[in-house]
C-alpha cells in the first residue's frame, strides 16, 4: 500500500514539520517505508512551501508525487497549486479561514486550524492541530505514532501544549468524520 | 509607550494635520507604526489582508498629525501620511 | 494513474479589511513607489524585519540628494539584505555572495560621476567580503556602503556571523557564540574609512540624513545600521521585533565623534550611534587621474 | 552506546545523515560556511561535534572554511566541510592544494540549481564536472553520489576511509533532493563500522619521506607533532616534500597522484547494477536521478523492454571500462542527470560509439520524471538501435 | 596614429601584445592581480591605460579583480582581467555571475604548471577543462587559444568583439611560453581594426527586457545610467531580469544562455587547418602545442605520412561536428596538448569510435618535442589502423 | 641533426675565498642550522634581502621559547616570505595565496598544544588573506603572525600592494601608487588582535624578544616587520638595501604602548616601533571549550 | 638559414634582456623571423636562467632549442646544463671570470663581461657588454641593427653608457676574432 | 657610521671576546655585518664565492666581542660567533 500526501502552505506555517512529523510517525511508529520531500522558496516566512509525504510497504524509488491520495492546503495558493494533482478520489484537508476551495471539490474536509491555534493562544501551533486532524481523518499513520512523534518533534517542554493541540486536531476530524458520515448515510454510502 | 523624541520633534507635529494612508496589502503586521506614533492614532484592525495579517486602522480617537513617521519606520511601504 | 481535476479559476479569499474612509479619495501610491519595483512587492522579508525600513531610509535619501536618477545605482551582495538591489528602480545590481564591493569598484570607476550604493547585509559585506570590504576603504573609493546589521546570516536561517555578540545563540552556537564580534565602525575606520556612521532603524530620520550626507561626499562612506532579524536572530535570543526596537529606544546614546574604539556594541550598558568618523581625504579616481595626469 | 554512533533506526534528512556518518567515521572538525542546501550539515555537526569533543568553526567563507580543513587534517584529525554550488566555486583553489599536498578531508557538495546564484532552494546535478575539472591543472579525485540519507549515511563514511587510504579530499556529490529529503536511516552499532585511517609512518623519522609511496602507491602520513618534521607544499615536489621545479619532479609526482588512484581502481569504483545482465538498455545515473531510473526501469521491465540500471556511486573516478564492456553488448546508453549532459559525455566517450549513448537532462529546479527516460529508450527503440 | 593603436612592427611577449590588443579592441578598464606568468599583462596595461584616459585597478585578489571587470562592463566600458591557474580557480564563482547576467568582458588565463602553486614560472596547458566546467553549474562559455604574440594580438580584439556581441565573458586560454615569447607581432592602422560593441537598446526605456534576446540570440545591453534602470541578478531570472526560481524561468534562461552559443557555432568557431585535405592522420592542438604540431606535420610529411593539422583557435565551444567530419574519413587523430588529456576527451568523444584517438600530453613544464607526435603516429600505423 | 657533445664532468670554479684562519679548527655549523633546512640552503632570498633576517630571528625566538620543537609549527602563504615554511625544520606547510591563516586556524585546533607561527609577506596577508586576517584576529585565534612588510609584492616582482606607500613606484604604478596604505597595527587592532607590535630587521633583538612574548602567549598575535625588498620594491625607489636598514636606524622611534590609530608608516617623519597592544583575553579555543562543557 | 642562440646564467644577470635585444634586433633592425623563450625559477636573483633565440628567415613553429649554434654562458651551472646541445661546430661565447669551459671545448670564445662592466662602473652593464661580443664574434645580427636595440631597449639617459659598453664587447669580440685567425693561421686554418 | 645602539649594548660588548666564524658559500655580500658590526672588524674579502658574491673576512684590527650582532642581522645564516 502506498499514500501519497502533500501539505501546501506559506513559509512559517510549520508545513515542513508537519510533514515530517507524519512521515517519521510512518517511518519509526508505524514502521513503514516513507519519504518525505521538502520544497520552499526563499522566503523565511510568507513564501510558498510544500510538503510531499509518501508512505508505503515497499521501497520508494521516485519521491516526488505526481498524483496524490491527501492534499492539506493551509494557503489558497497553495491549494490552487496542488488541487490539480489530486486524485478523483483523494482528500482534500484544509484551513477553512485560509482557504477556499472550488464549489465542487468532492471529499474535503474543512478545518479551523489556525483558528483553533489562535484560541490555544499559540498561531504556530496550526500545524499540529492539523496533524491531529491528518491523523483521524485520513489515518494514513497511527494515533499512537503520530502522538508520540508530536511529542518527540517539538521543543522540550512544549510537549503537552502540542499533544493537546494535536488532540484537538485529532478531535475535530473524529467529529467530521461523524458528521460526514451522517451526511453520507443521507446521500448513499459514499464520502 | 510614548514616542521615543517627542521633545525634539514635538513642535513640527504641531505645525500641520495630516491624513495617513495604509496600503493593506503590503502590510506584514509588524506594528511599528503602531507602537511608535507620536499620537497613538493606531491600531490593528481586527481583519486580515490576503497574507493573513492584520493591518492597522485608524483609532479615531485623535488626530494625525502628518510627522511621516508611520511612513519612514514602516518596513514594507505600507503606510504614508499626507498634509490634510 | 488516478485522473486529475482541472485547475480551479483562482478565487481570491475575501479576507482584506475595509479600506478606511480617509484613504478611499487619494490616490494610492506611496511617496516612495517611483523608487520602487512595485510589481515585486511585497517583498521577501519578513514581518517586522527592519531591513524594510534601511531600505526605505535609503531610498528616501536618494530622493533628497539625487536629482538625477540615472546618476545613481545600488549594488548588493547575497542575503535577505542583498535583496535590496532587487526593488529599487533604478540601476541595480545583485552580485555574489561578498562581492557586491568590488562589482562597485569597478561600476563606479567605470561611472565617476554615478553615486554607487553598495546595500547589503553584515554577512555579506563583514564575512565572506571582509576583504574587499577593508581595501575600498583603504582606497577611499567613492561609495556609500550600507550595513544591515541584524547580528546574523538571516537567509541562510540564523547562523552565527562575525557580527553576534558572544554567547548569543544561533543554529551554529546553540549554546551560545565563541566568538567576539567585530566593532564594525572601528574595523572601518581601521581600515581607512573616511566616513563612518552607526544608527538603528528607530533613528530613522538620523539615518536617512547620514545616507543622505553619504552620497553627497566624496570618498568612502560606511554606515552600519542595527535592524531586527525577530525571525531567526530574534526567535533564538528571546526578542521579539518589538523588543528590538525598545532596546534601540532605550540603549541607543548618540554620541556623534566618538571614537570608534569605544564603540563595541554593548546591547546591556548602551549602544552608541552617531557619526564617528567624517573627514576628508582625495578618492583613489582623484588620485590616480592626478598621478596619470588625466583630463 | 558511542556519543559519535546514534546506533538505531531514525527519520532524518540527508544533510543529518551525512552529518552523523561523519561523526560515526571519526569526524571530529568541521570548518563550514553556511549555504543553501547544505546547511544543516553544519548546523548538526555544530551541536553534535562537542558532544564528541570534537571542534565545530564557522569560518569567514568557503575558502578559508576548506583551509581549516586542510590545517586540522594535518593536525591528525579526521576533518570535513560541506557546501553548494557558489561555496564549491570558490574552494577549488584549495582543493587544488588538498590534492597535491594529499591531504585526506571529505568535502559534500549538495548541489542546487546553477550556474550563479541560481536556484538556491531547488535541486540540479550542475557540479558533476566541476568536480573533476574544477581546479586548475590536471588531477585524479574521488566523488561519490548517494540517492538516499540511508546512502549517504554510508557513503560519508566510505569517503572519509577512501580520503584516509589514499590521502586526498574525497568529495561527496550529493542534491538539493537528497540533502533535504527525510527517510529512515538505520545506523549500525559502531563496532559494525568499519573506519580505516591513514597509515602511520614507521621508521627513522628524520630518513621518513611524506610522500614516497607507500603499500597501493600512498606514502603514510603523520601528524604535525609527531617529530617527522615535515615539510608540506603546494608546489611541485619530491618524495621529500621539497619544492622541486622541474620537468622530472613535476612528472614523478603527477604519477604519483594520478597512479594511487587509477592503479587502485577496484577498490575505489562502486556502482549498482539492477537488471544489468539481460538489459538491452542501460540506464546510467546517480544521485537522486538514479531514483528516477530505477522507477523507469521498472516501468519499462513492466512494458517488457529489457531496461537495466547502471548506478554510479563512485562517479569519478569514471567507471570507463564498465562502461566499454556494456558497450560491446548492450543496444544503448540513457544518462539520467539533472544538467544538460555532464557524465553523459563520459558514457558517450567510452561507448565510444559501440553503442549509442543518449542524454535524458535537466536544467534543474526539479527531479526528472520515469516519462522522459521511458520516452527516450522508445525513441531508441523506434530509431532501430 | 591613435594612441590605442601602436600602428607598427614591434618584437614584444605575448603578454605585452595581448595587452595591446585589448587597448586596440577599445578595453579601458583592466582590474588585475599578480600573478605569475600574466603579471605583464597587467603591468603593460597600467602603463598604458593612463595614456589612453582608461583605468587600471589592481585589486585585492583574483575574486575582486573579476568582479570590478564585471562592474566596469555594466558602466559601459570594455574590460578585461589576466590571471593564471590559482587565480582562475578564484574566479570561477564570478564568472558564473558573468555568465549568468550576460556581461561582456575577457578573462585572459595564461597558464602555467599545476594543480595548486605547482610550477609558476613553468608552461602547461592544464586549465582547459576548467575553462568549460570550472564554475558551478551548466554553463556555455567561449575560450581562445592564441598559438603566438602575433596571435594572441589579433584574438584579444577578437575576444573583445565576441564577448560584446554573444554578451558572455570570453576566456583568452593562454600559456607561458605563449604570454612570455618575443615574436615580431605587426600591429596594423587603428582603422583596419574591426571592433565590434554590444548593442543598445532601443524603444521606450521603461519596457526595455534587458535578458530578452534579440538578433543571434543576444539582448541588447544598456549600460549603468543610461536609464533602462536595469535589474542584474546571479539568480535565476526572466528576460526583465527579475529573479524568477521557476523550472520554467530555469528552463529559459538555460537555453537562452547555451542557445546564443550553439546557434552562433558558425561566427564563433575559428581553427586553422594545415595539409589537412588529404590528411589520414589528423593533429588536433592548439596554443603552444600547436607549434609542436606544425613542425611534426612538417616532418611527418617530408617522412612521406599524410599528416595534417587541424588548429583549435576557438576551443570551447569544442568544434563537434568538425570532429566528426574527418572522423569519418581520417585514419586516427593525435591531440597534443600539455596536460593529462583534456582537449582530447572532447575528440576522442566525438570521433565515436570512428578513427582511434591518442593523446600525446605531458604533464608539464616543458612543451612537447615533435618526435613525440611522429611516435605516436609511427605508432598508430604500426598497430594498423 | 647534428652531433652533441657528452655533458662534462662538473667541474667547480676556483673562486671562493679561504676561510678565514679563525674558522678552521671549529665545527662549520651555524648555532640555528638544527631548525634550518641545510640541504634547502643557500635559500632564494636576494642578497640584502631582509626576509633571511627575520627568519633568522624567528628561529632565534623559537629556539628560546620553545622547549619541546615538535610542538612548533610553521605556515606560509605564497611570496618571497611565504618560503619561510620550505626552510624551517619544522613541521612547516607553505600553503595557498592568502591562506595561511585558514589553515593555522585548523591546525591549531587540531593541535591546541602547539605554537603555531604564520609567516608571511604583507601581500599574502594582507591584500588577498586580509580577510583570513581580521577574522583570526577577531576570534583571537592563538596564533602568532609574523608579517615581513617589505612593501611590495617581491614574488611577482615588484607590484603595488596594500602597504606600499602612496606615490611610490611598482611595476604595476610607474608613476606613483595612487591609494594609500593600510596601517596594519590599526587595522590588526581594530580587528581585535590581543597583541600588535611593528619592529624592523636592524631592530633585531626587539624583534626576538617580540617573537617570543608572541608565541609564549595566548591569543592572536601579530608582529609586522619593516624589511627591504631591495630588488624589486628597493631599485624602483632608488633604495639600497643599507639604505632601508640607515632608514630603519635614523628613522625608527620606538613607543611602546603608543595608540595604533596613530602609528601610520611615515618614513619622512618616523617610523613608530614597538609593542603597541598587549591585552588579555580568552581564545576561541577557551571559550568554545568552555561553553560546549568540553574537559 | 637558421641560428639558435642560448644565452644562460644566474637571475639578475640580464640574460632575458640579452636575448631580447638579440632576437628583436634580428626580428625588427634584420627583419628575419626570431623566437625568444625565456626561462627561469622561482628566484628574482641567483636562480638558474636562461634565454632561448631562434633566428630564421623562414617561420618558426617550434620554439625550443634542442641544438643550438651558439651557446652564451654566464654562470658555470648555464654552461654545464647546456654545453651538451651545443652543436660540435657551435660556438662557445662565455664570461671567462665566471665560467670555466672543459679543456676540449672546441669553437670557444672568452670575455671578461662582467669584469669590463666593473671597470666600467656598472657590473649590471655585463649583459650589453656581451650582446657587442655576440654581434662581433657571431654575427648572427647586424651591427646596426644590434646597436639600434640596445639603445632603444635601455633605460631612457643610458644609453649612451650603454652603448659604450656595447662597443666594448664588439671590439674585445673583433680582437679576439683576430687573435684567434692568428692562432689559426699559425695552425691549419681553421678555427 | 657606529652601531646604532652602542650605549645599550656596550656593556655587554666588553665582557666577553669572541671569535667569529664565517659560512663562505652562504654569503650573498650584502655587507649587513660589515656595516653593523660595533667594532668594525670585518670588510669584503676581494675573492667571490661560488655565487659569485664577496663574502667578509675580518679586517685584523681589532677584536670581536662575540656580540652576535652579525649574527643576528645575516639573511644569510652565513655568519656567527662563538666565545674565544
Ligand atoms: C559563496 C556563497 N556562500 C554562501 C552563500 C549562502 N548565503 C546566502 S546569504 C548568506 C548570508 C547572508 O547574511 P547577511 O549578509 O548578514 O544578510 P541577511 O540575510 O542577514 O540580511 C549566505 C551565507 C552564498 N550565496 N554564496
Ligand atoms: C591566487 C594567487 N594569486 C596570485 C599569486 C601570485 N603571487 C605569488 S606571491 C604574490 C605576492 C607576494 O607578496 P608578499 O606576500 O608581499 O610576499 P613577498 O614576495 O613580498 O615576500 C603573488 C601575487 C598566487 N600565487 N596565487
Ligand atoms: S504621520 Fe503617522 S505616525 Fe505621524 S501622527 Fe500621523 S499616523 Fe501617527
Ligand atoms: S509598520 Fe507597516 S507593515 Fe508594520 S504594521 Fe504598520 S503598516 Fe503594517
Ligand atoms: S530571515 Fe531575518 S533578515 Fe531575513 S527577511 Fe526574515 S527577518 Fe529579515
Ligand atoms: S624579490 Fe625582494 S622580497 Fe623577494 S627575495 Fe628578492 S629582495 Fe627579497
Ligand atoms: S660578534 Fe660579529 S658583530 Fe659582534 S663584534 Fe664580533 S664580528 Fe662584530
Ligand atoms: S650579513 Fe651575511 S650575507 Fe651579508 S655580507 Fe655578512 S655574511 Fe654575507
Ligand atoms: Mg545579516
Ligand atoms: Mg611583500
Amino acid at each position: 500500500m502506498k499514500q501519497e500526501i502533500v501539505i501546501t502552505g506559506f513559509g512559517g506555517q510549520g508545513i515542513v514539520l508537519a510533514g515530517r512529523v507524519l512521515g517519521n510517525a510512518a517511518a519509526i511508529g508505524d514502521n513503514r517505508e516513507s519519504t518525505l520531500i521538502q520544497s520552499y522558496g526563499p522566503e523565511s516566512r510568507g513564501g510558498a512551501c510544500s510538503a510531499q509525504v509518501i508512505i508505503s510497504d515497499t521501497m520508494i524509488h521516485y519521491p516526488y508525487i505526481r498524483s496524490s491520495d491527501v492534499l492539506v492546503a493551509m494557503s489558497q495558493s497553495g491549494y490552487e497549486k496542488y488541487i490539480p494533482q489530486l486524485k478523483a478520489d483523494g482528500m482534500l484537508l484544509y484551513d477553512q479561514d485560509l482557504v477556499k476551495p472550488l464549489a465542487g471539490v468532492q471529499g474535503k474536509y474543512a478545518v479551523p486550524a489556525t483558528r483553533l491555534a489562535e484560541e490555544l493562544g499559540r498561531k504556530m501551533m496550526a500545524n499540529i492541530i492539523m496533524i491531529g486532524f491528518i491523523t483521524s481523518v485520513t489515518q494514513v499513520v497511527t494515533l499512537e505514532a503520530a502522538r508520540n512523534t508530536v511529542a518527540e518533534s517539538v521543543p522540550k517542554g512544549t510537549e503537552k501544549m502540542n499533544l493537546e493541540a494535536f488532540g484537538k486536531g485529532y478531535d475535530f476530524g473524529l467529529s467530521r468524520l461523524k458528521g460526514l458520515e451522517k451526511k453520507a448515510s443521507g446521500k448513499t454510502g459514499a464520502i | 509607550m510614548d514616542y521615543w523624541r517627542v521633545p525634539l520633534d514635538a513642535a513640527e507635529i504641531e505645525v500641520t494635520k495630516g491624513i495617513v494612508h495604509i496600503l493593506d496589502e503590503r502590510c506584514k503586521g509588524c506594528g511599528y507604526c503602531i507602537e511608535y506614533c507620536p499620537k497613538k492614532i493606531l491600531k490593528f484592525s481586527s481583519a486580515f489582508n490576503k497574507k493573513g495579517y492584520h493591518p492597522p486602522i485608524l483609532t479615531g480617537t485623535s488626530d494625525c498629525v502628518n510627522c511621516h513617521y508611520c511612513e519612514i519606520i514602516c518596513p514594507e511601504f505600507a503606510i504614508y501620511s499626507v498634509e490634510a | 494513474m488516478a485522473e486529475k481535476r482541472k485547475s480551479p479559476v483562482p478565487q481570491s479569499v475575501q479576507q482584506s479589511t475595509k479600506q478606511p474612509e480617509i484613504k478611499q479619495d487619494k490616490k494610492p501610491d506611496h511617496p516612495l513607489d517611483d523608487l520602487i519595483r512595485t510589481d515585486r512587492i511585497p517583498h521577501i522579508w519578513c514581518p517586522g524585519c527592519g531591513i524594510g525600513t534601511v531600505f526605505s531610509s535609503c531610498l528616501s535619501a536618494i530622493k533628497v540628494s539625487c536629482p538625477d536618477l540615472n546618476k545613481v545605482s545600488m549594488v548588493s551582495g547575497i542575503g535577505c539584505s542583498g535583496r535590496a538591489a532587487g526593488y529599487i528602480k533604478l540601476d541595480s545590481f545583485h552580485t555574489t555572495h561578498g562581492r557586491a564591493i568590488p562589482f562597485a569598484t569597478g561600476l563606479k570607476l567605470a561611472k565617476p560621476d554615478m553615486s554607487v550604493i553598495v546595500f547589503s547585509g553584515d554577512g555579506d559585506l563583514f564575512a565572506i567580503g571582509g576583504n574587499h570590504f577593508i581595501h575600498a576603504a583603504r582606497r577611499n573609493m567613492d561609495l556609500t556602503v550600507i550595513c544591515v546589521n541584524n547580528l546574523n546570516y538571516g537567509m541562510t536561517g540564523g547562523q552565527a556571523a562575525a557580527t553576534t555578540p558572544h554567547m548569543a545563540k544561533s543554529t551554529t552556537s546553540v549554546l551560545g557564540n565563541p566568538e567576539d564580534p567585530f566593532n564594525l565602525p572601528l574595523l572601518a575606520y581601521g581600515a581607512g574609512a573616511t566616513y563612518v556612521a552607526r544608527w538603528t532603524i528607530l533613528h530613522t530620520r538620523d539615518l536617512t540624513e547620514s545616507i543622505s550626507e553619504a552620497i553627497g561626499r566624496k570618498g568612502f562612506s560606511f554606515i552600519e545600521v542595527l535592524a531586527p532579524c525577530p525571525i531567526n536572530y530574534g526567535r533564538r535570543n528571546k526578542e521579539k521585533s518589538l523588543d528590538s526596537l525598545k532596546m534601540y529606544q532605550e540603549k541607543g546614546i548618540i554620541k556623534n565623534g566618538a571614537d570608534p574604539a569605544t564603540v563595541d556594541l554593548d546591547f546591556e550598558k548602551g549602544i552608541i550611534l552617531g557619526t564617528f568618523v567624517n573627514r576628508e581625504k582625495p578618492t583613489f579616481y582623484e588620485k590616480y587621474m592626478k598621478i596619470n595626469g588625466i583630463e | 552506546m558511542s556519543k559519535a554512533v546514534l546506533t538505531g533506526t531514525h527519520y532524518m534528512t540527508g544533510d543529518v545523515a551525512c552529518a552523523e556518518g561523519a561523526l560515526a567515521a571519526g569526524c571530529r572538525f568541521f570548518g563550514g560556511y553556511p549555504i543553501t542546501p547544505a546547511t544543516e550539515v553544519a548546523e548538526h555537526m555544530s551541536e553534535r561535534l562537542p558532544e564528541v569533543g570534537g571542534i565545530f568553526i564557522q569560518m569567514e567563507d568557503e575558502i578559508a572554511a576548506v583551509g581549516s580543513v586542510l590545517g586540522a587534517s594535518w593536525g591528525g584529525v579526521k576533518s570535513m566541510t560541506a557546501t553548494s554550488g557558489p561555496g564549491f566555486s570558490l574552494m577549488m583553489e584549495n582543493i587544488g592544494l588538498g590534492v597535491v599536498t594529499e591531504t585526506p578531508c571529505v568535502i559534500v557538495n549538495v548541489q542546487r540549481g546553477g550556474p550563479s546564484t541560481g536556484l538556491p532552494t531547488q535541486c540540479a546535478q550542475g557540479d558533476m564536472m566541476q568536480a573533476k575539472w574544477g581546479s586548475h591543472g590536471d588531477y585524479e579525485i574521488i566523488a561519490l553520489a548517494p540517492c538516499s540519507p540511508q546512502e549517504i549515511f554510508y557513503l560519508t563514511i566510505t569517503a572519509f576511509n577512501l580520503s584516509e587510504t589514499y590521502r586526498l579530499p574525497v568529495l561527496i556529490m550529493t542534491d538539493e533532493i537528497v540533502g533535504h529529503m527525510s527517510e529512515k536511516v538505520t545506523i549500525p552499532d559502531a563496532k559494525e563500522i568499519v573506519t580505516l585511517n591513514r597509515v602511520a609512518p614507521k621508521g627513522r623519522k628524520d630518513q621518513f619521506k611524506p610522500f614516497k609511496p607507500g603499500p597501493k602507491g600512498v606514502a603514510p602520513m603523520p601528524a604535525a607533532g609527531d617529530g617527522y618534521k615535515v615539510h608540506v607544499t603546494g608546489l611541485t615536489h619530491d618524495e621529500k616534500g621539497y619544492p622541486v621545479m622541474t620537468v622530472d619532479t613535476q612528472h614523478e609526482m603527477m604519477n604519483r597522484l594520478t597512479g594511487k588512484i587509477q592503479n587502485n581502481l577496484d577498490d575505489i569504483l562502486m556502482d549498482e547494477r539492477f537488471m544489468l545482465d539481460d538489459a538491452d538498455f542501460v540506464i546510467v545515473s546517480y544521485g537522486v536521478s538514479s531514483r528516477t531510473g530505477y522507477a523507469a526501469v521498472e516501468e519499462l521491465r513492466s512494458m517488457g523492454i529489457k531496461a537495466g540500471m547502471f548506478r554510479l556511486i563512485t562517479v569519478w573516478p569514471f567507471p570507463g571500462s564498465a562502461i566499454r564492456e556494456l558497450a560491446e553488448r548492450v543496444k544503448g546508453f540513457i544518462t539520467v542527470e539533472i544538467n544538460l549532459g555532464q557524465i553523459h559525455h563520459e558514457v558517450e566517450r567510452h561507448a565510444a560509439g559501440k553503442a549509442p549513448a543518449v542524454l535524458v537532462g535537466h536544467t534543474g529546479g526539479t527531479i526528472i520524471p520515469p516519462e522522459d527516460v521511458i520516452l527516450a529508450v522508445q525513441k531508441m527503440i523506434k530509431e532501430g538501435v
